[in-house]
């Protein structure tokens, strides 16, 4: 299915959606970064969740991710790829900065 | 063959646990009773586990070797998922069990432990220098190198800190280890129920003198320590920075007593660069140990102890 | 610099060692030059890319390594025997508990596991080599360089004393000096490139090699944690890549990553390295499950029980090794909630594990069990290992692990499941594959004595540590003295370490023994094997494997074949095969690694005209595609 | 390597890259490597959000950082990782001129980011943000660094590629070197989508 589409169409549809899009959500991304007044927690988890989904455009629309006999396996490594990003930023994150006792006195 | 090993396993838990008084299992205090309990608790499951597998491995050898007579050889066997599903259940609910003392266990050994009197805990900042260990009681002003008096039956608050690397302080009858590091703080509550000396140590490896880094922990009834507070505020010498720099070379040194403490000019779980700048101060400099022209003894004989 | 400070001096180990290395590298070089064994070791060995080839180069370089790491053991263990023992200096003694743990996890128990996936995993799923073989070979060499590189400071230099997880701020200049934490930094960052190379190579292969007919749950037991332990080293070892990169930094460029100074933080060390070490336990046993599956199935002679449970197991154990890094700093002060969750995830891995020895055990059960040395080695696993595992339960436990951390309970635990499991599983698998490498067996009653002694010997180590540890006795002490008691339990655990030097002594005269007198094998299935790896033509298999690629109709492929009386050395007509050339590059390659990593383990020499970055090593794996 | 254990069907419709064996392994391959490489800008990630407010005494980021630079190299950044992705499809296409002219303006581009980050490099070392300045500054040009690196690794790589298929022409293999080198390019700018983030509106935000 993917490589019929990829062959068939002359104009390319897939980039230019892809380029789109990702301009489109790293200035909205600046913009609540700049001028939204949510909490800075909102704020953090929305612009990471838009650098997701942009990665996402990215590894769909332009790497092919899904595509050919090792779509599966690629898509998987992926997947288990941003586990472990999670685990290994955030985890490090939790437990190093929220965990322990940063006793500054400051 | 298996059983000679099980015997052999079993008679060396007899003569081992009846033998000698092993210091984990013989608390002298709250915090260290209630991870003895724990400890109990968790050998008393392992041990059901590890005897549930070596008698069935056992029967199995025996029963299944190859040899003559044996007709119940079924190769084709592959499985069966009320067997797995049995298996997977009973761990999950022994690591239940286990889980909940554990994290209560957890949060308790935040808290103080329960004074038998209702006393404030008594704070002792306790930083390790290599290779040494410093303990300043910022409320009444004085300072012990190597040792410290606690008063029984009182909760002491001890905040760990060390001036150059990461050391770990452990008293096993008191309760288990907390580290120490360079610009952090850590706490740590201790308890000692009865009077005595604890031998206390660092048990994160620290360098090459890092074998020798022992502590002695002595609690005495109350009345005893606070005499022995007034003696020090008063008879002891007075600490000064440049005395108190030279702990920070890597030696190891005596026993301590001073009448004021080095939180007057350095706090090392806020200053995390004093304890190698003492050293630059001091022009000590690190040198490869493995070169030959080896100028500076590397370890510091030991120095007389003061009063 | 001077060259005293360049080459090590002024003790007597060491200068034995340097008097050694030199008279063997003489023998080595003038016995090559007399035999006329140049080409052949140039031709048939360095510059080839066969898969067997390079798995018996793995496994030999491991075995010189278990040497290297078990006489550091015997040292250490003589060291403690008595109280206040004169036999080594702290100095020596650190260095050497260093190389020791250093040795015997990177240099030794992965390769002699990739050795083994090496010879056995192509072969199990019927294909002819690994998917790159050029990049395998590359794998093997910058592995040997690291692993080159890391020995050398011992006679060197000096050897690094901080620890084989080089804890920050103690692996400083300030408080490290000398290159010796340099060689530890550079040798294992070079190392770990192969490994990086291998994980991938190993992930295609099984993945998109497989022969016909062999789906995802017909694979062989060990081909599926060979998988899972590719899939980890793939996700761990860039955190180890950075984590070395950072304290290399740190030494050499004076950056702030874990320095006591400019706002460093010394903790992320210990963190980023476990969150590494944890999955490279995993990644050292998993393998090991491997084995005792394949073998406990063929002597046994009955299918594995519970293949579905078992596969599930496993990656169940590769995600969850990768969210239990904090319990081996329980005691930093990380605050009671990061430690119960961690304390859970890590009690959590023994359901896994827990269903893995009951499978195995169901395995005996109405088998038909023979006692061949692979399987005593397995059946001696199983005992072995569960006391590891249960104790590895009671240190999950974070508040009773504030009493067990950093003393000989925790020694001894990770000695019982990386020997009972990681050891055992080497030696097993290495008799068990033994004639598939060299067309012989090793001889079955040396074999016994074998295990007999290491085993008896390895209780005796280490079952008094573990009360050693609840004694108080912390471990890396170079000694203690006599009013703290453990002079008796002491002095049991060594007798049994020199027990075990000599099982191991034993294994290696087998291997003596065996080459001389041992029957060559003629069929190829030495034990009545049920993998496909036992149906090629002959002993040793030809360069190509298999001449038609087998068709798979289950699990057991092998066996099902036997069953139905298919014959699979039968070859009706020959297909054209191409095999990959040898090469020479990846030889040279890591030889250029090597050099340009030694030039960074002494950065007081100005060598600006051509000192290669760092980063090129990093990224050198890119240049193979 | 000739073996065929794998069953594809390979069609006319199947991409160039796809077509021979050893194509196949080699994305395959590279896709895993981009796991690693996953792991290994998140630990670079996980180091530079545990270090984010050590400064100790060097100069403050907040200071430093200057918006437009940033966004214009996002915009680079962005636009080159699409014109890689046209190539690709010109090539698809099979229309090697077209590929290479695209593959030039995205290496083009390449060096325009790596000219723009290494001026911002060379402002914040003047202004006493080195290396060596503090915690996190280390972990700044570590984190920083090691994308640029890889962004001239990148373009050094196109640079052989579009010589390869200059003189071999357009075949299963240069093909598939051309789409790993277009995966390479494209992942690069995934992980600047995050380094935009991570570093650059995280210090707006907090």
């Amino acid at each position: 299915m993917a490589e019929k589409s990829m062959s068939k169409s002359h104009f390319p549809w897939k980039h230019i959606f892809g380029y789109i899009m990702s301009i489109v959500l790293t200035a909205v991304a600046l913009l609540i970064a700049l001028y939204s007044n949510f909490a800075v927690r909102t704020i953090v988890i929305l612009i990471f969740s838009l650098a997701f989904v942009q990665a996402a455009l990215q590894l769909l629309m332009f790497m092919h991710m899904t595509e050919s006999s090792n779509g599966k396996i690629q898509a998987g490594s992926m997947l288990f790829a941003a586990f472990i990003a999670i685990v290994v930023a955030l985890g490090s994150y939790w437990v190093l900065e929220f965990g322990i006792h940063l006793n500054h006195h400051e | 063959m298996k059983q000679s090993y099980i015997s052999m396993f079993g008679l060396l838990c007899l003569i081992l646990l009846s033998g000698c008084n092993l210091a984990v299992l013989d608390p002298q205090g709250p915090v260290a009773s209630q991870q003895k309990d724990l400890i109990w608790l968790s050998i008393v499951f392992m041990f059901i586990i590890v005897l549930i597998v070596f008698t069935l491995l056992v029967y199995f050898l025996v029963k299944y070797r190859e040899r003559k007579g044996h007709d119940d050889y079924d190769p084709d066997i592959h499985g069966n998922n009320k067997l797995e599903i049995l298996w997977t259940v009973i761990p999950i609910i022994i690591v239940t069990i286990l889980s909940f003392p554990t994290v209560i266990t957890i949060f308790n050994l935040e808290e103080a432990p329960e004074a038998e009197s209702d006393r404030e805990p008594l704070v002792i900042h306790a930083t390790s220098a290599s290779w040494k260990w410093i303990f300043s009681y910022p409320e009444e002003d004085i300072q012990t190198v190597n040792y410290v008096n606690i008063p029984v039956e009182r909760p002491v608050l001890f905040k760990l800190t060390s001036a150059d690397s990461m050391a770990s302080f452990w008293v096993p009858q008191l309760g288990g280890e907390s580290y120490s590091m360079a610009g952090m703080q850590t706490e740590l509550y201790l308890q000692a129920s009865e009077e005595g000396t604890y031998s206390g140590r660092n048990s994160n490896f620290t360098g090459e003198g890092f074998a020798d880094m022992r502590f002695d922990v002595h609690a005495i009834e109350e009345p005893q320590f606070d005499a022995w507070v007034k003696e020090i505020q008063e008879g002891a010498p007075e600490l000064t920075q440049e005395r108190y720099d030279e702990f920070m070379l890597p030696t190891h040194v005596g026993e301590y007593t001073f009448s004021n403490t080095h939180l007057d000019w350095v706090d090392h779980s806020t200053d995390a660069e004093y304890g190698l700048d003492a050293r630059e101060r001091q022009g000590y400099e690190p040198e490869n140990p493995n070169a030959s022209d080896k100028g500076t003894p590397r370890v510091g004989d030991e120095e007389g102890k003061d009063s | 610099m001077s060259w005293d400070e360049f080459i090590v001096t002024g003790d007597p180990f060491i200068l034995a060692a340097q008097i050694s290395i030199v008279i063997t590298t003489i023998v080595i070089v003038f016995g090559l030059t007399y035999f006329k064994k140049w080409g052949y070791l140039w031709n048939e060995w360095i510059t080839t890319v066969d898969h067997r080839k390079i798995g018996i180069m793995y496994i030999i370089a491991a075995i010189l390594m278990l040497f290297r790491g078990g006489v550091d053991a015997l040292m250490m263990r003589t060291q403690l025997a008595t109280p206040n023992m004169q036999f080594l200096d702290a100095q020596n003694y650190n260095e050497i508990f260093t190389t020791h743990g250093t040795i015997m996890i990177i240099f030794m128990a992965m390769p002699f596991l990739i050795g083994l996936m090496n010879v056995a995993v192509p072969l199990q799923i019927g294909a002819r080599d690994l998917a790159f073989p050029f990049l395998n070979s590359l794998s093997f060499w910058t592995f040997f360089m690291g692993a080159m590189l890391f020995n050398l400071s011992f006679v060197i230099g000096g050897s690094p004393d901080a620890g084989w997880s080089a804890y920050m701020p103690l692996a400083s200049n300030d408080l490290s000096p000398g290159p010796g934490q340099n060689f530890y930094l550079l040798g294992l960052q070079l190392s770990g490139i192969g490994t990086l190379a291998t994980g991938i190579n190993f992930i295609v292969t099984i993945l998109r090699m497989r022969t016909k007919g062999m789906t995802l749950m017909r694979m062989p037991m060990f081909t599926w944690t060979a998988l899972i332990t590719s899939v980890i080293i793939i996700f761990a070892f860039p955190i180890l890549t950075v984590a070395l990169a950072m304290q290399t930094f740190d030494r050499l460029w004076d950056t702030a990553f874990f320095t006591l100074q400019d706002g460093g933080m010394p903790m992320l060390w210990a963190n980023l390295f476990w969150l590494w070490g944890h999955p490279e336990v995993y990644i050292v046993i998993l393998p090991a499950f491997g084995i005792f599956s394949e073998i406990i199935s063929t002597f046994a002679r009955k299918r594995l029980f519970g293949y579905t449970a078992m596969v599930i197991s496993i990656v169940a154990i590769s995600g969850l090794s990768f969210v239990v890094w904090v319990h081996h700093f329980f005691t930093m002060g990380a605050g009671a909630m990061v430690n119960s969750v961690f304390s859970i995830t890590t009690m959590a891995i023994a359901v896994p594990t827990g269903v893995k020895i009951f499978n195995w055990l169901a395995t005996l059960h109405k088998g038909k069990i023979r006692f061949s040395v692979p399987m005593i080695w397995t059946l001696g696993f199983i005992p072995n290992f569960t006391i590891g595992g249960v104790t590895g339960v009671m240190l999950a436990m974070a508040a009773a692990d504030y009493q067990y951390h950093n003393t000989y309970f925790l020694v001894s635990h990770f000695h019982y499941v990386l020997i009972a499991g990681t050891v055992f599983s080497c030696f097993a698998g290495l008799i068990y594959w033994y004639p598939k490498m060299f067309g012989h067996k090793l001889n079955e009653r040396i074999g016994r004595w074998v295990f007999w002694i290491f085993m008896i010997g390895f209780n005796i180590t280490f079952f008094p540590q573990y009360f050693l540890g609840l004694d108080g006795m912390p471990r890396r002490v170079y000694t203690y003295i006599p009013e703290e008691g453990w002079f008796s339990l002491n002095f049991i655990s060594t007798i049994g370490a020199f027990m075990m030097g000599i099982g191991f002594a034993l294994l290696i005269y087998n291997i003596y023994y065996s080459f001389r007198y041992e029957q060559r094998e003629t069929t190829g299935d030495s034990w009545n094997g049920r993998t496909l790896e036992w149906s090629t033509s002959s002993a040793i298999p030809p360069h190509y494997n298999f001449a038609k690629l087998p068709k798979v109709s289950g699990q057991d492929a092998f066996w099902e074949m036997k069953q139905l009386g298919e014959d699979t050395n039968e070859i009706k007509q020959y297909e054209k095969i191409h095999m990959p050339n040898n090469s020479a590059n990846p030889f040279v390659m890591s030889v250029f690694l090597f050099i340009a990593s030694f030039e960074l383990v002494f950065p007081m020499v100005d060598y600006c005209d051509f000192r290669v970055d760092w980063n090129t090593c990093m990224y050198d794996s890119k240049v193979v595609y | 390597m000739k073996f065929e254990p794998e069953e594809v069907k390979i069609s006319e419709n199947t991409p160039l890259e796809y077509q021979s064996q050893s194509g196949r392994f080699n994305i395959l391959g590279f896709w895993i490597f981009l796991g690693a490489e996953v792991a290994l800008f998140s630990t670079l990630f996980g180091t530079y959000f545990v270090l984010i407010n050590r400064t100790a005494s060097a100069v403050q980021p907040q200071e430093l950082i200057d918006l437009g630079l940033v966004l214009m190299m996002t915009l680079v950044l962005l636009t080159c990782s699409f014109t890689c992705g046209l190539a690709v499809h010109e090539m698809r296409l099979n229309q090697k001129k077209r590929m290479i002219g695209w593959l030039a303006v995205t290496i083009t581009l390449g060096a325009v980011f790596l000219g723009l980050e290494i001026y911002e490099f060379v402002h914040y070392v003047s202004e006493g943000a080195t290396l060596s300045a503090s915690a996190y500054w280390s972990s700044f040009f570590l984190l920083l660094g090691t994308h640029g690196l890889h962004v001239a690794i990148g373009i050094i790589w196109f640079i052989f590629i579009i010589i390869q298929v200059v003189m071999r022409d357009l075949n299963t293999i240069s093909a598939s070197k051309v789409f790993i080198g277009s995966l390479y390019w494209h992942f690069l700018d995934v992980v600047w989508i995050f380094i935009f983030t991570g570093v650059y509106l995280l210090r707006l935000v907090i």
